[in-house]
């Protein structure tokens, strides 16, 4: 008989609110399911009562960890819509910034994962060193969270001559803290064991449930949007898409691992080939034509979808999100059965989910204050539709 | 185990990294965006912040004085206000610990005093926008020939006198003259 | 409570088992303030917040050296630490976990969204500010407060303990 | 009243308070070496007694659906359960009225063990549940490495009597040095029965909360806290005793000797992940036994070669 074993709303594991039904036999998971929408904050919704530079903040409260590829993404698809040029400096500090807060997300990610296998020494060293990342984010760009970085036609902030020397610096240093990560995933033998062959996700279900990210791409699913829909300077630099073909939890682990020196290399050179000049288009009056435009951004998780359309006015007539979490959550439940309940947090924390970035696709009825939950497999029902 | 860790774990014992915060101040490197301050001596009033601000955090209620408050319980420290303000008269300090008991107590407000109006002398709008305004105006009048004088009397009237057919007509006189 | 024993302890005129027993009603407030167990509870919020939480508990903060642990049962908790708007979904699972934690309890809104609802607060799914739902004793503003700002926000919390 | 009652009298009165203080010590100790090697600074050194009391004073709710009488009666049992193995050890020259015998310290260092078990599945909370069946996998798997290892000292000395064990080990030299094997087995073993990693399974917060202590709060709570201050005690001061001659009848270098014990506790509390119950139950039968299982082969042959 099994039994039904939940997960949340309010979990220590999860430092977010979701709800994981799984049906045990023993200490076995036979069934799962995964009840979203705690975090519904109706983003998109709010997104269509607001002028396109109060948006650029709402979204970047989508998700407080990868907020700067919210705003990136929304800001890139706006100036799509309006015909804005960004400046070359500009597209350079985008991709430094981006790419520093891909390091902080998959050192705040490597953290987790050692807290959530009880390795908590671990943890805490790794948080330690994403500190120094922090203090650079903070320096850059004045806050630890939700930056504020971006703006439409380009950045808010430029790199004065002793914060590029700071994050030179602070390169060289993050680059010792990641090979002392390396050594500690690669060469501890209980955390080999306890990540090896756990959370299989193969190659055709990674396709057909179509992962994004470093879950896909540890699945052997070879997709980068950095390179195959390159924007800002991505394509000018020159840098690697991690793949292996394992499918579990280590690979995942491997494939962040490889990323984070990825990213060290794409900050070096981004520093090298800064030019000077303006970092922001001037623009007067934003003149929008009625039109729609989409824009996708590689986020720490994925890949990150912006869609907009709109209606000649300042206000956007509508803005759809497609997070990366959203498509990796799915997973979720493809990873989870046959393995141990002593597993499943690792196993969720191994696709690095953002409940904050997911919930958005509830079904409200405004009308009569219902509020209807779609749970993903209905959702994915309607889509094919 | 693995030695990396173990290396680490001693190096951590002999020298461990926590700020002695609460006993020494921490400072936030500069261009912290903080908590957002008036200037009451050089807000003039205009609510361009309060306009801007994605969150609301700043509101603007006009009675015998116009009052301009920042709310730090809404704000996003962004720092939107401070982009847009004409005077600079908004700014973001580094000052960071702002808890508190009471959440009406995490604000900070202004008072602008208003100009009152020639006409009848109900006060109607902030006096230092107005004089401001005259202020950024004063080239153009020069180059028009208009005295300062003139335009003051003009709209130094509050926007019920401005209705009276008398003033209607000298403002549409004055508006021919100024091209 | 510990100005409160004081003040009763000022007053010569008390029996001495009164004396007593307000005397060790300020020891165990003392004691309280040493000990506050910490359990987060996230209503929603964007994730900005809850690293920063967890964040205050990593060595450069370290929350522990005032007796701060992260406690994952309400049942065990001292202080509870919401962070977010608290949504439409969240907001009863909220309540049913301050139902869970005994007294005497301190509720502490970190963030602008939990005081708030900050860029939230127009929208359908915002269940309204935290102390609507339930009774906050310290705000932290911040979108999200730096660590420091959490800590500090803790040690006034212990001061109602 | 003869004086050697009183003086009994005493030690039973202040030997829990003594257990209680330096227990709390040893646990504030391991927290503090801890959060060193997590390059933290760690709690101040009165944290145990301000968590106990503030526990103490707190609020004690009883959940609906629990079964009061088991529920209330498990703190008790593990409390009983380490009061009692601490009042029959020797600690130092302090010896006992009443000298404990291997197999009673035993017996009942595995009744907290049980009181957890029986207090995680009469909360009723199912991380209770869960906490509780891993607590008994766990208990099942690590009751015979942990028997075996301290048997072979009982064996050695051809008595049960832990006073003899120790008097013959300040003639004959530590068990530690006679049986590493049976050491090493028993340190692994302590590390389970002192909840820590990587063995921390039945309350492993990311995956059940707090496990069997999830529905406990307020004096419940707390007594569970007193009684874990006191395992901090009992557990080094019985390897002590053991393996290490009984701090050679020294109360300064037993206390030292527990002090180590505990610092080398926490270092490998440090240094490990949790293992996943299968796992741990696995590690437990086969290379924890096995260890001890030479040692006690060794012991009753008298084989002995140093």
């Amino acid at each position: 008989m099994p039994v039904a074993l939940p997960i949340g709303p309010y979990h220590p594991a999860l430092k977010e609110n979701t709800y994981f039904r799984l049906e045990v036999e023993g200490e076995r998971i036979v069934n799962a399911d995964l009840k979203i929408g705690y975090n519904h904050r109706g983003i998109e919704w709010l997104a269509a009562r607001r002028t396109y530079h109060q948006d650029i903040f709402l979204c970047e409260r989508v998700c407080g960890i990868c907020s700067n590829a919210h705003s990136t993404c929304f800001c890139q698809t706006v100036e799509d819509l309006a015909h804005i040029d960004v400046p070359e400096r500009a597209k350079y500090l985008r991709v430094i910034v981006a790419e520093m807060e891909r390091l902080h997300s998959h050192f705040l990610w490597f953290g987790v994962a050692m807290h959530v296998i009880g390795f908590d020494t671990a943890f805490m060293h790794m948080w330690k060193d994403r500190e120094i990342i922090m203090r650079m984010i903070e320096s850059i760009t004045g806050k630890r969270v939700n930056y504020g970085f971006n703006t439409i036609g380009g950045t808010r902030r430029d790199f004065t001559p002793s914060i590029v020397k700071s994050i030179e610096d602070g390169a060289n240093t993050i680059e010792k803290a990641a090979d002392r990560i390396r050594n500690t995933v690669t060469r501890d033998s209980l955390i080999k064991k306890r990540a090896l062959d756990i959370g299989y996700l193969s190659i055709e279900d990674a396709k057909r449930i179509s992962v994004v990210g470093p879950t896909a791409r540890a699945s052997a699913v070879d997709v980068d949007i950095r390179r195959d829909d390159p924007y800002a300077v991505y394509s000018q630099l020159d840098w690697n898409v991690i793949i292996r073909d394992e499918g579990d939890v280590l690979a995942r682990v491997v494939v962040r691992l490889h990323e984070i020196y990825e990213s060290i290399r794409l900050i070096r050179q981004a520093l090298k080939s800064l030019s000077s000049g303006p970092i922001s288009t001037e623009i007067g009056q934003l003149e929008f034509p009625v039109s729609e435009a989409y824009d996708r951004v590689e986020a720490p998780r994925g890949e990150l979808f912006y869609f907009i359309k709109s209606n000649g006015t300042n206000i956007p007539e509508r803005v759809k999100i497609r997070t990366p979490s959203f498509m990796n959550n799915a997973a979720l439940t493809a990873m989870l059965i046959g393995n141990s309940t002593a597993d499943a947090p690792l196993i969720i924390a191994s696709i690095d989910p953002c409940y904050s970035c997911t919930d958005r696709v509830a079904i409200v009825n405004v009308k009569n204050g219902e509020t209807a939950y779609m749970t993903l497999e209905e959702l994915s029902r309607k889509k094919a539709h | 185990m693995n030695r990396q860790t173990i290396l680490e774990s001693f190096r951590g014992f002999i020298s461990p990294k926590t700020l002695a915060y609460p006993r020494q101040p921490s400072v936030p490197p500069d261009g912290f965006r903080g908590k957002p301050e008036l200037d009451a001596e050089k807000c003039v009033g205009c609510g361009a912040c309060a306009q801007t601000c994605p969150m609301g955090a700043i509101n603007v209620t006009d009675e015998v004085e116009r009052s301009i408050r920042v709310w730090y319980g809404k704000c996003s420290f962004c720092g939107r206000c401070q982009d847009v303000c004409p005077e600079d008269a908004i700014s973001l300090t580094s000052a960071y610990e702002l808890a508190v008991f009471d959440k009406n107590k995490a604000a900070a407000g202004i008072k602008i005093e208003f100009e009152s109006c020639l006409e009848c002398g109900k006060k109607f709008f902030p006096a230092r926008q107005l004089n401001k305004s005259f202020e950024r105006m004063e080239p153009i009048l020069k180059k028009r020939n208009v005295s300062y004088e003139e335009l003051r009397s003009l709209d130094g009237v509050c926007p019920s006198c401005r209705e009276r057919p008398e003033e209607f007509s000298k403002r549409k006189l004055f508006l021919l003259n100024f091209g | 409570m510990p100005g409160e024993a004081r003040g009763i302890l000022e007053k010569e005129t008390l029996p001495p088992k009164l004396r007593v027993k307000a005397m060790s009603k300020g020891i165990v407030s003392k004691l309280r303030q040493k000990s506050p167990w910490v359990m987060h509870v996230p209503c929603g919020g964007c994730n900005g917040c809850d690293i920063e939480v967890v964040a205050a508990l990593t060595p450069l903060y370290d929350l522990e050296r005032f007796g701060a642990l992260q406690k994952g049962s309400p049942r065990h908790a001292d202080i509870l630490a919401v962070t977010g708007p608290v949504t439409v979904q969240v907001k009863e699972r909220l309540k049913r976990v301050y139902a869970l934690v005994p007294n005497p309890k301190i509720v502490m809104a970190i963030g602008s969204c939990a005081i708030s609802g900050e860029v939230f607060a127009d929208g359908y799914a915002f269940g309204g500010p935290l102390d609507q739902t339930i009774p906050v004793d310290v705000y932290v503003p911040g979108c999200p407060p730096r660590p420091e700002a959490i800590i500090h926000g803790v040690a006034q919390a212990l001061t109602k303990l | 009243m003869t004086p050697s009652t009183i003086s009994n009298l005493a030690f039973y009165v202040l030997q829990p308070f003594f257990g209680f203080i330096v227990g709390a010590l040893l646990y504030w100790v391991f927290r503090k070496i801890r959060a060193r090697l997590q390059a933290r600074r760690g709690p101040p050194w009165y944290q145990t007694f301000a968590d106990v009391t503030k526990l103490l004073f707190k609020e004690s709710i009883t959940p609906l659906i629990a079964d009061k009488t088991i529920f209330y009666l498990a703190p008790l049992l593990a409390f009983t359960g380490y009061l009692v193995a601490l009042l029959q050890l020797p600690i130092g020259n302090m010896y006992p009225p009443f000298a404990g015998d291997l197999i009673v310290i035993l017996i009942f260092l595995t009744l907290p063990g049980v009181a957890v078990i029986l207090g995680g599945s009469g909360s009723g909370s199912p991380y209770g549940a869960i906490g509780s069946s891993r607590e008994t996998a766990l208990l099942v798997a690590s009751e015979i490495p942990f028997a075996i290892s301290a048997l072979v000292t009982g064996i050695q000395v051809k008595s049960m009597n832990i006073l003899k064990i120790v008097d013959a080990q300040n003639q004959f030299g530590p068990m530690a040095f006679h049986y590493p094997l049976a050491t090493v087995a028993f340190f692994i073993c302590m590390l389970l029965k002192l909840g820590r990693k990587p063995f921390d399974i039945p309350d492993a917060e990311v995956e059940i909360i707090a496990g069997p202590y999830t529905e406990y709060s307020g004096s419940l709570l707390g007594l569970f806290e007193i009684s874990n201050a006191l395992r901090w005690f009992v557990i080094p001061a019985f390897a002590v005793n053991l393996f290490f001659a009984g701090g050679l009848a020294n109360l300064f270098v037993f206390l030292t000797l527990c002090l180590i014990v505990v610092a080398f506790i926490s270092f490998l509390d440090t240094q490990n992940s949790r293992y996943r119950i299968d796992q741990a139950f696995n590690f437990l039968l086969t290379w924890a036994t096995l260890l001890a299982a030479i040692d006690l082969v060794r012991a009753s042959m008298g084989w002995v070669f140093w």
